[in-house]
């Protein structure tokens, strides 16, 4: 089949879809909305697995036509490119966008705004898939702005709230910190290579790279840092947790599976410029590193389903970003597509459990919903047992490629990565058990009301269920005897060479694993599954504090920039502008007027002064021209 | 030129004993014919009569285009000696005559050859303005502006003919041209006591102090052949006594006038800025406007000479068109004062309009011909090395448009006031010589083709 | 009928001319000092005088007869300008009693 | 004859210093009639009979008479100057001085032009005056009359009674 | 007769009626002129061939032969865009005027026609002489618009305006007459290739670029120069500030574009100063934009933001920061046209001034608020917008010229994002406050004017690549690159 074809029928539907929702939503019933906008994410699905069976050969670079250009710098291409990083990353964009749109379906369905939503949510995948798609990096670009901005939109989507809008906001200015670093890496990278596109790039960089060159390393340091912004690494990720004022399903999509995944691609999809500067490679394992632990910490302390959540996410991009770090890009890879079903998953299902609360997110008054929502509570558990890594879910396989090939480049990575996990497992069995098990800490007239969520909704969690369960199964690792068909299939895109661990290690870390689960497990069982909700209550010591309070970072960007920026701000209206500038600027003016007003007297009407000032002016030019 | 000289005189004469006779509504007519006749006599060639003028007058090129400016200006200025009319028939042939012989007298400061006749034509020119000045008797201003007149242009005489006097001593003859080799140096003092009597004349800066004084307290028909007539007559007999005696001057006399006209830019313009009475603004406008011209002294070349003309020409129409305008504006509210002219784009936007146009081409906005003038002034002054002065002339200029400035701010602030109207005869002049601004500002080279 | 005057003989054209700036100026020190309108225009007529005789002597001594025909004009001048002015300063006295110039001072700024 | 100039000269001086310095506006006038005549004195000795004459008839008899009528008509014989403050006065005083010694000293350091004599001592008398006005001169000397005619006018114009509103009476 | 003297008639004629018309029909015949000349420009625009004809539809006048001067206009690659802008943002000034309950007369349009022809006539300039009378002469109608039809503090707003920019104009003034008269007496300057091909000497070169620098940045304005600004803004009349903000802030860049090729070694030499000027403003701008509760002195200062950027695009000299310059004034030019209506439409509607008496207008009238944002998109420069075409090409130019210079200025992106949004937030967002409960539905008219502005802002930003590579051949133009 035709790649152009198939690319047309992945890119535009949801884009049609945005259009006809976004015109004519409000005039089109209800079910119409519903039908158009799950139509497109669903016929992206089924481009993306022709294109799954057509083109997974050589990948395809399709010019759509030419963007801007100048002459003797770069072409710069409204172009395409599919190849299997972005088949992989289709599918799960799309799948999982599918997924999702359907959930969204019954999830916002008495929202009134419920046209808008799916017409923003078509929107978003449409900059998705640009993102995605894009043959260059100014499309790529594009997309990567309109996500952000279609993220600014979905969290301020109940746009009456001013905390929501605040929060909105907040994401988007942080997103533009990253992408400032992200334009002025494509500059530098035109500057560098000649041209955007990818394929150029690597061209000319196999042919001129050097290893540890300067300039790599700054373009790779500022490519770093639009993906700080995006996919929230430290010191940018502050934006995530607030997104959360979102409706769930925007959650799940954009601030879990898809969007801020956007930042771990690009870099998957330049690796072989990283590839150059392996300063910026242990930069962006440090900063993953940290951001894992310190992501992970936070969340240990936090109330709110939703917030645990984004914290964990925060968490598992910074296992990405680790793994990226130490070279092993696939694994990245691996791991972004699990962490996106399991993710996704965990957030449609918090989403159910809100849903059937009305509204209700702080995790100390729920408890013992597992009676009431069933298929809920399946979907959690599995989730949750995705994400802590238990065998054969999907976490399992892919954290474990992650962290063997992390302790395979470096041991100290590895430990914080090990540390990372065990509070990723507390969190997220503390959240499990607090919600389903033990006793509704609630007002029983509450509970009576609390209902399992319509088909709509759960059968998107059944299918993100079992690929929660079965996706690791793409990736076996080699001890099981299986094949990483992954592997075998994105390295035709992605040339990098497999981590090498030793059996016993792996054998270790998997028993290490399974006892570690099993005893958190049974501790947080004991602690939170109760009726009592004093469990919730932070205590007052300082590392506590700390931690519930995010360390205070967004205290410090606000002591540090925001303030002194807005009280700059106010200073120069108040003062500057006026009395500096604008009188500096008006020295001539005043000047004028004043000595005009003095010059008054000079004209005082006396006939006798007028003479008298003539005779002077005549003598004073005599004098001057006797005695010049 | 003879010819009209004698038409004029006989008209003036025919006038005033019209004044006596009963026969009203003749008196304008015959004015503004005798002028024609005289305007069109004066563009033909007639070599009957240069036996009489016995080389005291000579009409050769710049001076019969000067004399046909100064001529044309007072035609268009004639026509509102109608408003006179409620002052009796006598006092209107007054008027008359005595404006038409003033018309004689800048004819014969213009075209002179021989100090003696310019000293007659600026004595002529002279009285007749001191009376007109004074011709609102019972006014303390007008008495005021008449007497500081007087006194200054006696004054002003008595310099001029102690440097005649000094040139005379040195060379023997009061001819102005005979001269030849440089200068002595008495002769030099001679030549800037005459400059500087001429400069009392035009008013430049620092002999300037009575102007203000004297337009505001004239009435203001008088002003405006006061700001036109007399400075056009004044500055172009000034020019023609510089340009006639160029080659014998002495070397720093450009700097003479750099000083004067350094002086007239910045210092009128800065004094004008605080000003309040619109009459007033308009000469320091005037004594600005002169300083301008001025940088046209400062070398010699055709194209200098009809650079002036150009500017004489724009800056007539626009001053003409402001005290007229003034004039109205101060019969229908009492003052001058920048108050009365708030409002006026609503109580009379034709007025406001002309007004306006008149006040950009005085400022020196573009596409007017006052723009064009000083474009010709700055150029040839940078053209002969003069840039700085010309950089001077530029921020003078900027400084302008404060006061310019201030008045159509105040002509087009909102107000309330009842409308009135002007006859339309009136105002249709007004409207040509707005016309004439615009033309002389859009295409030039046509104003240019006809000076030539 | 050509015989030379016993003063042009005996006294240089110098001392004519000292005379007449002399003259000129101490005209000129009056305009500038007095305040009495009458009196300074008298001064004004001073200095005419000044620049008669300046013109008159110069005249004489070399033959030159448009000297004596100027000043014959600016006498005539002076005639009507004194007339014209006096006509002027009586308006302005039946208008405001003085003749102090420095009094006519409404116009001003 | 030297003698009877530098007398002459010092007389007029006096006199003409005189006009300034009196406070008696009639005493300034007949000093200043005075001068004229020490003037027309001097114009004699220059054997220019003809301007002589003219002067005392002019000056003397016909200008000075029409002060003198307007002092008294006025009745301006009292002094009305105040001398209010000195600095403006001895400012005017010195810079006249000042004007007439940088002049002086200029005129002192210059050389004149040569001073032939080239039509004759006799150009004062009247009829070569008349030759050379009639001849030469005729020019201003038609122009005059109408000077002659504005100033009658400008007279008659000013001295007129008032028998008509002003256009607008500026008086504040 | 394809004529850029026609162009320059069309609303000059039509002005010329709008004063005699009434004021019932003055403002159709004002649309009449200014569709008409849009029009004539897109038939110009549609048989112009850059490749074949650099300079086309030329016409020339030997004005003043005399001094020299000649009045030359036709269309070239660097004039196309801007004049093209020129000829929407009039149209939608025009129809911006034409609201329910209008009372302007017909010297309002006369005045809008006679800026219109100046604006024509300035921008198609072709030598240096006509590019100067037309740079003074937009000041006259424009500053009558403001001093009859403006806010109550118009006068002390307009007389700095002007007094500023009359001040630049007659350096200016000088500075092309020093050159002209002194310099090159033989010299005819009757198109630019002229003027480019004859170099003063250096130090010359510097006092001219002085000048001509003052006067642009006066016009611009750049960052020291700017206090007028934000007061005229905000006492104009909000059709005639369209036209103001998108078209008059121009002026001054479109200098910079024509001159600054001539001054090449001056410019290069000052470039760390002036551009830090620029720079400097970018980021002042975006300060106070963002801090500023008076909406229209919010767009007056992004505007002093974005203008910043694009001048010191122009500064580098090089092929990418022309082009961009020269989009970017269209796109700006599109954007801020766009703000200045969005202001219109809320404060016609509330007459409230600031952001913080608006909440929640987004509820009732969402199309206002989509047509918004879609323009505040354009602003803040987001891809697939033209705003963003005309930010890269800059932010990269400058990048490339001098990284850090770049680096500060590609900090547009971020307070762009903040202080539109913070404006977008608090005036659309939120719960409906009381002034809004009477905010009526957008007029049709109003709705076409954002419709026409969304369109072309996405058209531009999809489809630009034409658009913007006219900007080569200006540069290749004036920098004598044959063509090949």
């Amino acid at each position: 089949m035709d790649a152009t074809l198939i690319l047309h029928l992945i890119l535009w539907p949801p884009l049609i879809g945005f259009l006809i929702n976004g015109l004519f939503g409000n005039s089109i019933p209800k079910w119409a909305v519903s039908i158009i906008a799950c139509l497109g994410p669903l016929t992206s699905f089924t481009g993306t697995v022709l294109a799954y069976k057509f083109l997974s050969g050589p990948a395809h670079d399709i010019p759509l036509y030419t963007w801007f250009i100048v002459e003797g710098s770069a072409k710069i291409n409204f172009g395409f490119y599919i190849d299997h990083l972005a088949i992989i990353m289709l599918f799960v964009v799309t799948g999982v966008g599918s997924l999702i749109h359907a959930y969204s379906t019954g999830y916002m369905h008495d929202d009134k705004g419920y046209s808008r939503f799916m017409a923003y949510m078509n929107l978003f995948l449409f900059s998705m898939l640009l993102l995605v798609l894009g043959s260059n990096l100014v499309v790529l670009f594009a997309g990567w702005e309109g996500v952000g901005l279609c993220s600014f939109l979905l969290i301020g989507f109940w746009f009456e709230n001013k905390e929501y809008n605040k929060a909105a906001a907040k994401a988007f200015i942080m997103n533009r910190i990253g992408d400032l670093g992200f334009l002025v890496a494509i500059f530098l990278i035109i500057n560098k290579f000649g041209g955007i596109e990818f394929t150029s790039i690597h061209e000319t960089l196999m042919e001129e790279g050097q290893l540890n060159d300067p300039q790599i390393a700054l373009i790779c340091l500022m490519l770093f840092l639009g993906v700080c912004g995006k996919s929230a690494q430290i010191p940018l990720f502050t934006w995530l947790p607030d997104a959360m004022a979102g409706p769930t399903p925007v959650s799940a999509l954009i601030h879990a599976a898809t969007m801020v995944t956007a930042g771990i691609y690009l870099i998957a999809r330049m690796y072989f410029l990283f590839d150059y500067s392996p300063l910026s490679l242990n930069v962006i394992a440090i900063t993953g590193c940290i951001t894992a632990l310190i992501a992970a910490t936070i969340a240990l302390k936090q109330n709110d389903i939703k917030k645990i959540l984004a914290y964990s996410t925060v968490s598992q991009l910074g296992y990405m970003a680790v793994a990226l770090g130490v070279g092993s890009y696939i694994s990245a890879v691996f791991h972004l597509m699990t962490h996106a079903f399991f993710k996704a998953l965990l957030f449609l299902g918090a989403g159910s459990v809100i849903h059937g609360l009305h509204g209700e997110q702080d995790i100390s008054k729920m408890g013992g919903l597992k009676s009431k929502m069933k298929w809920t509570y399946a979907v959690m558990l599995i989730g949750t047992l995705a994400i802590v890594g238990c065998p054969p879910f999907a976490g399992f396989f892919s954290k474990d490629e992650i962290l063997a090939s992390v302790y395979s480049k470096n041991f100290w990575y590895f430990l914080v990565l090990a540390f990372a996990s065990v509070f990723t497992a507390w969190y997220m069995f503390r959240l499990l058990f607090a919600t389903f098990h033990g006793q509704f800490r609630g007002s029983e007239v509450k509970f009576e009301k609390v209902h399992e969520s319509s088909y709509s909704m759960v059968i998107p969690l059944i299918v993100l269920a079992l690929f929660s369960m079965f996706g690791g199964f793409a990736g076996l690792p080699e001890l099981t005897g299986g094949e990483h068909n992954l592997y075998k299939f994105l390295v035709q895109t992605i040339a990098q060479t497999r981590f090498k661990v030793s059996h016993l290690f792996e054998y270790s870390l998997w028993g290490i694993t399974i006892v570690a689960l099993i005893s958190i497990a049974y501790l947080t069982y004991r602690k939170y599954a109760t009726s009592s909700k004093v469990v919730f209550e932070s205590g007052n010591s300082l590392v506590s504090k700390i931690i519930l309070n995010k360390f205070y970072l967004d205290e410090l960007y606000l002591i540090l920039f925001v303030n002194p920026l807005k009280k700059t701000g106010s200073w120069i209206i108040n003062q500057f502008e006026y009395g500096v500038i604008d009188r500096l600027i008006r020295i001539p003016d005043t000047l004028i007027e004043s000595s005009s007003i003095a010059l008054k007297n000079l004209q005082s009407g006396k006939l006798s002064w007028y003479l008298l000032s003539t005779a002077v002016s005549i003598l004073l030019i005599v004098l001057v021209f006797i005695y010049r | 030129m003879m010819l009209a000289l004698i038409i004029l005189t006989l008209a003036g004469l025919l006038i005033l004993f019209l004044g006596f006779s009963k026969i009203r509504n003749v008196l304008l007519p015959v004015a503004i014919v005798a002028l024609v006749a005289a305007i069109f006599s004066l563009t033909t060639q007639q070599t009957f009569w240069n036996q009489y003028l016995t080389d005291m007058v000579q009409i050769d090129g710049i001076s019969r285009k000067i004399s046909l400016i100064i001529m044309y200006t007072a035609l268009g200025l004639l026509p509102f000696f109608n408003l006179f009319k409620g002052r009796g028939q006598e006092e209107l042939s007054d008027f008359l005559g005595i404006y038409l012989f003033a018309i004689i007298g800048s004819i014969l400061m213009v075209s002179a050859l021989n100090y003696m006749s310019l000293f007659l034509g600026v004595e002529i020119l002279s009285i007749s303005m001191y009376v007109l000045a004074g011709a609102n008797r019972r006014s303390v201003h007008s008495n005021e502006a008449s007497l500081k007149y007087f006194i200054t242009g006696s004054f002003t005489s008595a310099i001029m003919l102690f440097g005649i006097a000094w040139i005379y001593v040195e060379s023997a003859s009061l001819s102005m041209v005979q001269l030849s080799g440089a200068a002595t140096n008495m002769m030099s003092f001679g030549f800037l006591f005459l400059f500087t009597a001429f400069a009392l004349k035009v008013a430049l800066v620092p002999f300037h102090f009575w102007a203000p004084d004297v337009y505001q307290g004239t009435p203001t028909l008088f002003t405006a052949s006061m700001a036109t007539l007399v400075k056009i007559a004044a500055i172009g007999a000034f020019y023609r006594l510089v340009q006639l005696n160029y080659a014998v001057l002495p070397d720093w006399i450009n700097w003479y006038f750099v000083l004067l006209i350094l002086a007239t830019l910045i210092l009128g313009n800065i004094q004008a800025v605080s000003q309040n009475s619109v009459k007033r603004l308009f000469a320091y406008s005037g004594i600005v406007q002169s300083g301008f011209i001025l940088m046209g002294f400062l070398y010699q070349s055709e194209f200098v000479d009809w650079t002036m003309l150009f500017y004489f020409i724009a800056y007539a129409s626009a001053s003409l068109v402001g005290f007229i305008v003034i004039h109205f504006v101060e019969t229908q509210s009492g003052s001058d004062n920048l108050d009365s002219f708030v409002g006026l784009s609503k109580s009379n936007p034709g007025l406001a309009l002309v007004l306006t146009i008149s006040l950009i081409s005085l400022a020196g906005g573009p596409l007017t011909a006052g723009f064009m003038a000083k474009i010709f002034m700055l150029s040839q002054s940078i053209q002969n090395n003069f840039t700085a002065l010309a950089l001077v002339a530029v921020i003078s200029a900027v400084i302008s448009m404060y006061y310019y400035y201030k008045v159509i701010n105040a002509i087009y602030s909102k107000s309330a006031d009842a409308s009135w109207s002007v006859p339309f005869y009136y105002k249709g002049l007004l409207y040509v010589f707005t016309v004439i601004t615009l033309i002389a500002g859009l295409v030039p080279s046509f104003l240019i083709g006809l000076i030539k | 009928m050509n015989t030379i005057p016993e003063l042009i003989r005996t006294v240089p054209l110098q001392h004519y001319l000292v005379l007449s700036t002399c003259l000129f100026f101490i005209g000129m020190i009056g305009v500038l000092v007095r305040r009495n309108i009458i009196i300074v225009f008298m001064c004004i007529e001073i200095m005419l005088n000044a620049v008669n005789l300046l013109m008159v002597s110069v005249s004489a001594y070399r033959g030159e007869a448009s000297g004596q025909i100027m000043v014959l004009f600016i006498m005539a001048v002076a005639a009507a300008e004194v007339s014209v002015g006096l006509a002027i300063i009586v308006m302005m006295y039946k208008n405001l009693k003085t003749t102090n110039i420095d009094l006519f001072n409404q116009l001003k700024g | 004859m030297q003698n009877l100039f530098y007398i002459l000269s010092g007389l007029t001086i006096f006199a003409a210093i005189m006009v300034i310095i009196s406070k008696h506006p009639i005493r300034s006038i007949l000093f200043l009639v005075f001068t004229f005549f020490l003037i027309s004195a001097h114009y004699v000795l220059l054997n220019a009979q003809f301007l002589a004459l003219v002067n005392v008839v002019v000056y003397a008899g016909a200008i000075m008479v029409l002060f003198l009528f307007v002092v008294m008509f006025l009745n301006l014989n009292q002094d009305i100057e105040r001398f209010k403050s000195w600095i403006p006065l001895s400012a005017a005083a010195i810079s006249g001085a000042c004007l007439f010694l940088v002049f002086f000293s200029a005129f002192r350091t210059s050389v004149l032009a040569s001073h032939e004599n080239t039509g004759g001592y006799q150009q004062g008398l009247v009829e070569n005056l008349g030759e050379v006005l009639y001849r030469d001169y005729l020019f201003p000397m038609e122009i005059c009359s109408i000077l002659f005619l504005v100033a009658m006018i400008g007279v008659v114009l000013l001295g007129r009674k008032e028998r008509v509103e002003p256009i607008k009476n500026l008086v504040p | 007769m394809n004529s850029a003297g026609v162009l320059i008639l069309i609303p000059f004629i039509f002005s010329l009626l709008c004063f005699v018309a009434g004021k019932k029909w003055s403002s159709v015949v004002a649309l009449i002129s200014s569709v008409g000349s849009l029009f004539y420009y897109l038939l110009l625009l549609s048989s112009y061939n850059v490749k074949t004809n650099y300079v086309a539809f030329g016409f020339y006048y030997d004005w003043i032969p005399s001094i020299r001067a000649s009045l030359s206009f036709g269309m070239d690659a660097a004039n196309l865009l801007v004049l093209l802008l020129t000829q929407i943002v009039v149209c939608l000034a025009v129809l911006a005027t034409m609201v329910k309950g209008n009372t302007r007369t017909g010297a309002y349009y006369g005045l809008i026609g006679l800026t219109h022809t100046f604006l024509n006539a300035f921008f198609s300039s072709q030598n240096p002489m006509t590019f100067l009378i037309f740079f003074e002469a937009t000041l006259i109608p424009v500053y009558f618009l403001i001093l009859n039809f403006g806010g109550p503090k118009r006068k002390q707003a307009v007389f700095k305006f002007f007094i500023y920019t009359v001040f630049g104009g007659m350096l200016m003034l000088a500075a092309i007459l020093f050159y002209q008269s002194n310099m090159f007496p033989q010299l005819r300057l009757d198109s630019w290739a002229e003027f480019y091909q004859f170099k003063l000497s250096l130090k010359y070169q510097y006092w001219l670029f002085t000048a001509f620098f003052i006067a642009f940045a006066i016009k611009a304005p750049i960052f020291p120069f700017h206090t007028w600004q934000a007061d005229l803004y905000s006492q104009a009349d909000r059709p005639t500030l369209m036209i103001l903000a998108a078209l008059l802030s121009k002026m001054g860049i479109f200098g910079f574009v024509r001159f600054n090729f001539f001054f090449i070694q001056v410019v290069y030499d000052w470039f760390n100063y002036i551009t830090v000027l620029c720079v400097i403003g970018v980021v002042y701008g975006a300060i106070i934009a963002w801090r500023q509760k008076d909406i229209i002195r919010l767009i007056a200062y992004s505007s002093l933001s974005h203008i910043g950027l694009i001048a010191a695009g122009t500064m580098t000299l090089t092929n990418i920061g022309m082009q961009g310059a020269m989009f970017a004034m269209l796109a700006h030019g599109l954007a801020v046209a766009g703000l200045v209506f969005v202001a219109d439409v809320m404060i016609r509607r509330t007459n409230q001034h600031t952001v913080d008496s608006f909440s929640g207008i987004a509820r009732n009238n969402p199309r206002f608020a989509v047509y918004f944002f879609i323009i505040l998109l354009s602003a803040v420069g987001l891809p697939l917008t033209c705003g963003f075409i005309g930010e890269f090409y800059l932010i990269w130019a400058l990048v490339e010229f001098k990284f850090y210079i770049g680096l500060v200025a590609a900090l547009t992106l971020i307070f762009g994002a903040a202080y539109m949004l913070r404006w977008y937030q608090k005036t659309m967002f939120g719960i409906p406050s009381a002034n809004i409960l009477g905010f009526q539905k957008l007029s049709l008219s109003e709705d076409y004017i954002f419709l026409i502005l969304v369109i072309l802002i996405l058209t531009l930003g999809l489809f630009p690549a034409d658009w913007v590579g006219f900007g080569q051949f200006a540069y290749k133009y004036m920098n004598f690159i044959p063509d090949n």
